[in-house]
């Protein structure tokens, strides 16, 4: 017997539509709600911050790299300090190792958190926005206290940090880490064990495991489904083996399964942050001391001649790095992170490459929702966390 | 004219200008509710705690721009919010809310409160609800936009889905009654059983209450149900172009929908007007409590649960409610004959 | 493992291969492959026992120019499975880069080829989809090249607000209409 | 406003309507009007006493049978009819279904007369068996309880029949690799 004689319809989801998360354009063909193809297209956001981080001089390419995945902008300067720091083959304090390792842990679960939220409402349950909000909120008052400034602090400096931790850093950070798990627990109850969401989440957007490692899929997707594939423990930077912490896997590799490894990844940063802050002195060294590259302290700014000049050379001429190229891989919110660095030996970078990991899940996205209804595209966007800061640079 | 008329024709106007009115309430409510519960401030600006926000939104809403796509169809896309707006009052029409009254004396024989008292009056409502599905079906498709006619073909599959669960939870009822009046239906349950517990039919007909809800829901499109419209997967569905007063008009439609549903339900299954401590009179302050409370219950499940996908909605409408509402229609008719109540 | 071990193995699993190690700062093992050869090494790198790179960590390019060969395609490789790292790298004359696909290899170099071919220029042999990724359809010109210079004005014609006249736009929609009749 | 009024109101409502619908190039148009002419029905019955008879023909056609139409007619975005025959070519000259066309309207004509020329001499129904909901449910299922049961399986084959007809095997979806 014939077909009946359907239309595929082609419907373009985005660049401006609801449930993108930004400027991500899907030209998807329906046959009836079921989706028949998806045609990504990116580069709404491309802002070329690679050509022009070749035009800074290297600590002015900080607050550059920060504004690429704008949901984690502590782990993005960590990475690029860490590969320059690399190059210049100097080895920062202990502390200071410390102080970026509880930094980006909270990043995580700011940016899971805002996961969390946004991924509820794109399923209809707008209650979890606000509360993940609620609680990402005090997470940006800790980057407000140390650095004035709540999405893109600019605390990372390469060889330390800006200036060491404000008084009061412990207990504001040991309040928002108690505070924590009983808002996870919270979250839980509206959705873990929610008959409807299970049913929208379930078996919707998989990707075997196989998939996941040759489209280059890394951090929670990945290990939803089945990759044990984590940075931190595989090739362990800034101390992060001498925590004690577990990498949440899940097999299944659907929308539920990312949300519950998300879940699990959030208990166990808050872990991590909690022996991250014990091992913090108060006060102590908060960079290396290194003429070169850590400009001298204000009272001797202000005192000596010597350290004003050196003050004036880091700030006009910058340092130089030793010609050479260094890829230091972090676990950022998103997987694996890091900026190819290459120098030519002058103060300003010869090229700066980010592993995007949002871009391949980007890229990934057709093997998840080929087949699936249009609304599991949006489930699955969702799912994926992809950052179009990240996607675009 | 006789006092009786003009009565009968304030009544009407009461009636129409009470709609209206309910709905800027449950605009207002629902802000206010939705952000308790999201612990946040809701409307607090306008009035004295935000009340006059509904009334600053439609004074907004009336000095928008009109909008139409240039490709869309013009008659349907003006006809659209119109049949939308005209089902909604329509259906409150038959249903009753208050027990007669003579208004203490000013009337010579008793005023039923009741717009109109047609004796198939439960049919009625079920009809004009099903011909509400027009307004969204027709926004849907004359917008000429691809989003709308989605949300447009989700809303006609939907309605046809749930109306027969909706037919057959009110049917069980009807059997219990005996009769396809709704004062008779709810003059039926007055009084109590062993002088607690209310005799209303939400007792004996459990399921057909769920049922009723649930496919309730699903007409009034509201969350968790509400695909026509779903704004994070259609953008807005069945109402993506439009602005100004026929979106008011939809808008408003959705919100008199849902106080029709929640009235029909106090009357099969809540007992209208009935309730203790009131003298029959003040029936109407019962039949508003129990309108709220299912009104906030609506609220309720909108901002805590997630949408239900469309496929899985229409899988549990056809394979578990319809079933469930058969085999209860069947049981109670079995019941009926038996036990002769 | 360390890169002469690795050049090693891949020398066995890619007999006559051109493989030169190369020093890194970054504790990376790095070596070089010469363009005729990186097909094999790359299934070599992705199937030989004792390498097993499963993962496509990055891929990218950097421009020396003027220095000849001018291009060095980066590819950073991880296994999984045995947890190593290891850096390939292949020089590209500037006069002709071209360089075979290795999409069919590991499926995330697709978008990652695009990338690089929309902001350098290099091509890649037998993609599926060799298309820009990141910049317009239609732009000249490479960004990330050093000679492509930093600030110009070049209005992106995809971009145009479009100029129509009433009645063309009108012949548009009744255009639209007859196609879908 | 006498009921004789609204009989004619109605009746032109429901002619006019239907006639609208075989002239109508758009088959959303048609649907509206059926429906239209469905609602004149309504009133005619309510006219008859039989308000019963016209909340049902509103619930099951208008309510239901005709989402479904319109639910059809979008989902196959037909916004116009397609002309293949020749403009100037005189209908009942062209080829093909329109020929079956003119020969079920000429049926459709003579059982017509025929019926309202029996039905006068049968001198129509007997008064009030159609008001009430309990005689109509009495009589369907005492006196033309096997009409009834005969048209619920005939209901229950087309059922069947277009559930066979509408099933499709399952598309396989496209897999990344080859496309």
């Amino acid at each position: 017997m014939a077909d009946i004689k359907t239309e595929v319809m082609t419907v373009n989801m985005g660049p401006q539509h609801p449930s993108t998360h930004g400027v991500l354009r899907l030209v998807l063909e329906l046959d009836g709600e079921t989706v028949l193809s998806v045609a990504p297209t990116i580069g709404y956001l491309h802002t070329g911050i690679e050509k022009t981080t070749e035009q800074k001089k290297w600590q002015q390419v900080i607050p550059l790299v920060e504004r690429m995945d704008y949901l984690s902008a502590q782990s993005n300067s960590m990475a690029f300090c860490l590969s320059v720091e690399r190059l210049l083959a100097v080895e920062i304090p202990e502390r200071v190792k410390t102080i970026r390792v509880l930094l980006a842990e909270l990043q995580r679960l700011n940016s899971h958190l805002v996961w969390l939220g946004t991924h509820g409402m794109e399923l209809g349950a707008v209650s979890v926005l606000m509360y993940c909000f609620r609680e990402r909120e005090l997470l940006l008052n800790i980057n407000e206290l140390i650095a004035g400034f709540r999405m893109f602090p600019s605390y990372n400096r390469v060889g330390g940090l800006r200036e060491d931790l404000p008084r009061g850093f412990h207990a504001a950070v040991r309040e928002v880490l108690d505070r924590l798990p009983g808002k996870l627990n919270e979250y839980e109850d509206l959705l873990t064990k929610n008959e409807i969401y299970i049913e929208r989440t379930r078996g919707v957007g998989r990707i075997s495991k196989e998939d996941a490692i040759a489209y280059g899929l890394v951090g929670p997707i990945a290990r939803a489904a089945g990759v044990t594939y984590d940075v931190r423990k595989a090739f362990p930077y800034l101390g992060y083996e001498t925590f004690d912490f577990q990498v949440p896997v899940q097999t299944d590799g659907d929308v539920y399964s990312r949300y519950l490894v998300r879940i699990a990844e959030m208990r166990e940063s808050i872990a991590i942050c909690r022996q991250a802050l014990d091992r913090i002195s108060p006060t102590g060294a908060f960079a290396i001391d290194d003429p070169r590259i850590t400009p001298p302290p204000k009272d001797r700014v202000y005192t000596e001649m010597e350290a004003l000049i050196q003050h004036f050379l880091i700030y006009s001429q910058g340092f130089t790095v030793p010609a050479g190229e260094a890829y230091v891989p972090v676990e950022g919110p998103r997987g694996e992170q890091g900026f190819y660095v290459v120098s030519d030996g002058t103060n300003r970078p010869w090229r700066v490459k980010s592993r995007a990991p949002s871009l391949l899940a980007c890229q990934a996205l057709e093997t998840m929702v080929v087949g699936g209804l249009i609304a599991d595209v949006v489930a699955v966007i969702g799912s994926i966390d992809v950052v179009m800061g990240d996607v675009d640079r | 004219m006789s006092a009786f008329l003009i009565a009968q024709i304030v009544l009407t106007l009461f009636v129409f200008v009470m709609l209206l009115s309910s709905a800027a309430v449950m605009v207002y409510a629902e802000r206010k509710v939705a952000a308790i519960l999201q612990q946040r401030m809701g409307p607090y600006l306008v009035g004295p705690k935000g009340m006059l926000q509904p009334l600053a939104d439609v004074i907004k809403l009336m000095f928008k721009e009109e909008l139409r796509p240039r490709a869309a169809d013009a008659f349907l896309f003006a006809l659209a919010p119109m049949i939308s707006a005209t089902a909604a009052f329509a259906a409150f029409a038959v249903v009753p809310f208050g027990a007669e009254t003579t208004f203490f004396g000013l009337l010579s024989e008793p005023l039923r409160l009741q717009v109109a008292d047609v004796n198939v009056a439960i049919l009625v409502v079920f009809a004009i609800a099903s011909m509400s599905v027009y307004g969204v079906v027709l926004a849907g498709w004359s917008s000429n936009s691809k989003y709308s006619l989605l949300g447009g073909l989700r809303a006609s599959a939907q309605m046809i889905s749930y109306e027969l669960s909706y037919g057959l939870a009110l049917a069980s009822v009807l059997v219990m009654a005996n009769s396809l009046s709704l004062s008779d239906i709810v003059n039926h349950q007055a009084g109590t059983w062993f002088g607690v517990v209310p005799r209303w039919f939400l007792f004996i007909q459990p399921v057909g209450f769920l049922v009723y809800m649930t496919a309730g829901i699903a007409e009034t499109n509201r969350a968790p149900f509400d695909f026509p419209e779903a704004e994070q997967e259609l953008v807005a569905g069945y109402h993506t172009e439009y602005s100004s007063m026929s979106f008011a008009m939809f808008f408003l439609a959705e919100y008199i929908n849902m106080v029709t549903v929640s009235a029909v339900a106090t009357d099969l299954f809540l007992g209208g007007w009935h309730g203790p401590f009131l003298p029959a009179s003040l029936g109407w302050v019962w039949f508003l409590l129990k309108v709220g409370a299912i009104l906030f219950f609506y609220i309720w499940m909108r901002w805590t649960l997630p949408r239900y996908r469309y496929d899985q909605l229409m899988r549990f409408g056809w394979k578990v409610l319809l079933p469930i509402a058969a085999v209860n229609l069947l049981a109670t008719a079995a019941g009926v004959l038996y036990f002769g109540i | 493992m360390d890169s002469t071990e690795l050049v090693r193995s891949l020398q066995e699993a890619v007999p006559g291969a051109t493989l030169e190690s190369a020093a890194s700062l970054d504790l990376h093992a790095t070596i070089y492959a010469t363009r005729a050869d990186l097909p094999a090494i790359a299934r070599a790198l992705r199937d030989g026992a004792g390498l097993r790179f499963d993962f496509l960590a990055e891929l990218t390019a950097v421009d020396f120019s003027p220095r000849e060969p001018r291009f060095e395609l980066v590819y950073i490789l991880v296994s999984t499975e045995l947890v190593q790292r290891i850096r390939v790298k292949v020089r590209l004359p500037g006069s002709d880069a071209h360089v075979a696909t290795v999409s069919a290899i590991w499926p995330a170099a697709n978008w990652l080829e695009r990338e690089v071919w929309d902001l350098f220029g290099i091509v890649f042999d037998g993609h599926p989809d060799p298309r820009r990724l990141l910049m317009p359809e239609d732009w000249e010109g490479f960004p990330l090249r050093k000679d492509y210079p930093v600030q110009i004005t070049m209005v992106p014609r995809t971009a145009e607000p479009l100029q129509v006249t009433e009645q063309q736009f009108r012949a548009s929609v009744e255009q639209d209409r007859l196609a879908r009749k | 406003m006498g009921s004789d009024t609204l009989f004619y109101l109605f009746g032109a409502i429901a002619i006019g309507a239907s006639l609208a619908v075989i002239g109508q190039r758009n088959p959303i148009y048609s649907v509206l009007l059926l429906i239209a002419s469905f609602g004149a029905l309504s009133g005619l019955y309510i006219l008859l006493d039989a308000p019963f008879v016209a909340v049902i023909q509103i619930i099951v056609y208008a309510g239901a049978i005709m989402v479904l139409f319109l639910f059809v007619v979008m989902l196959l975005n037909a916004p116009h009819e397609e002309t293949e025959y020749d403009e100037r070519v005189h209908p009942l000259l062209r080829s093909g279904p329109t020929r079956f066309g003119v020969a079920l309207a000429v049926a459709l004509m003579v059982e017509l007369w025929w019926a309202l020329t029996k039905g006068r001499e049968t001198g129509g129904f007997p008064e009030g068996s159609v008001s009430s909901v309990a005689a109509i449910g009495r009589s369907l299922f005492t006196d033309y309880s096997f009409q009834f049961e005969v048209t619920s399986v005939l209901i229950l084959v087309a059922m069947v029949g277009a559930v066979v007809l509408a099933r499709r095997e399952p598309r396989r979806p496209r897999s990344p690799g080859n496309q």
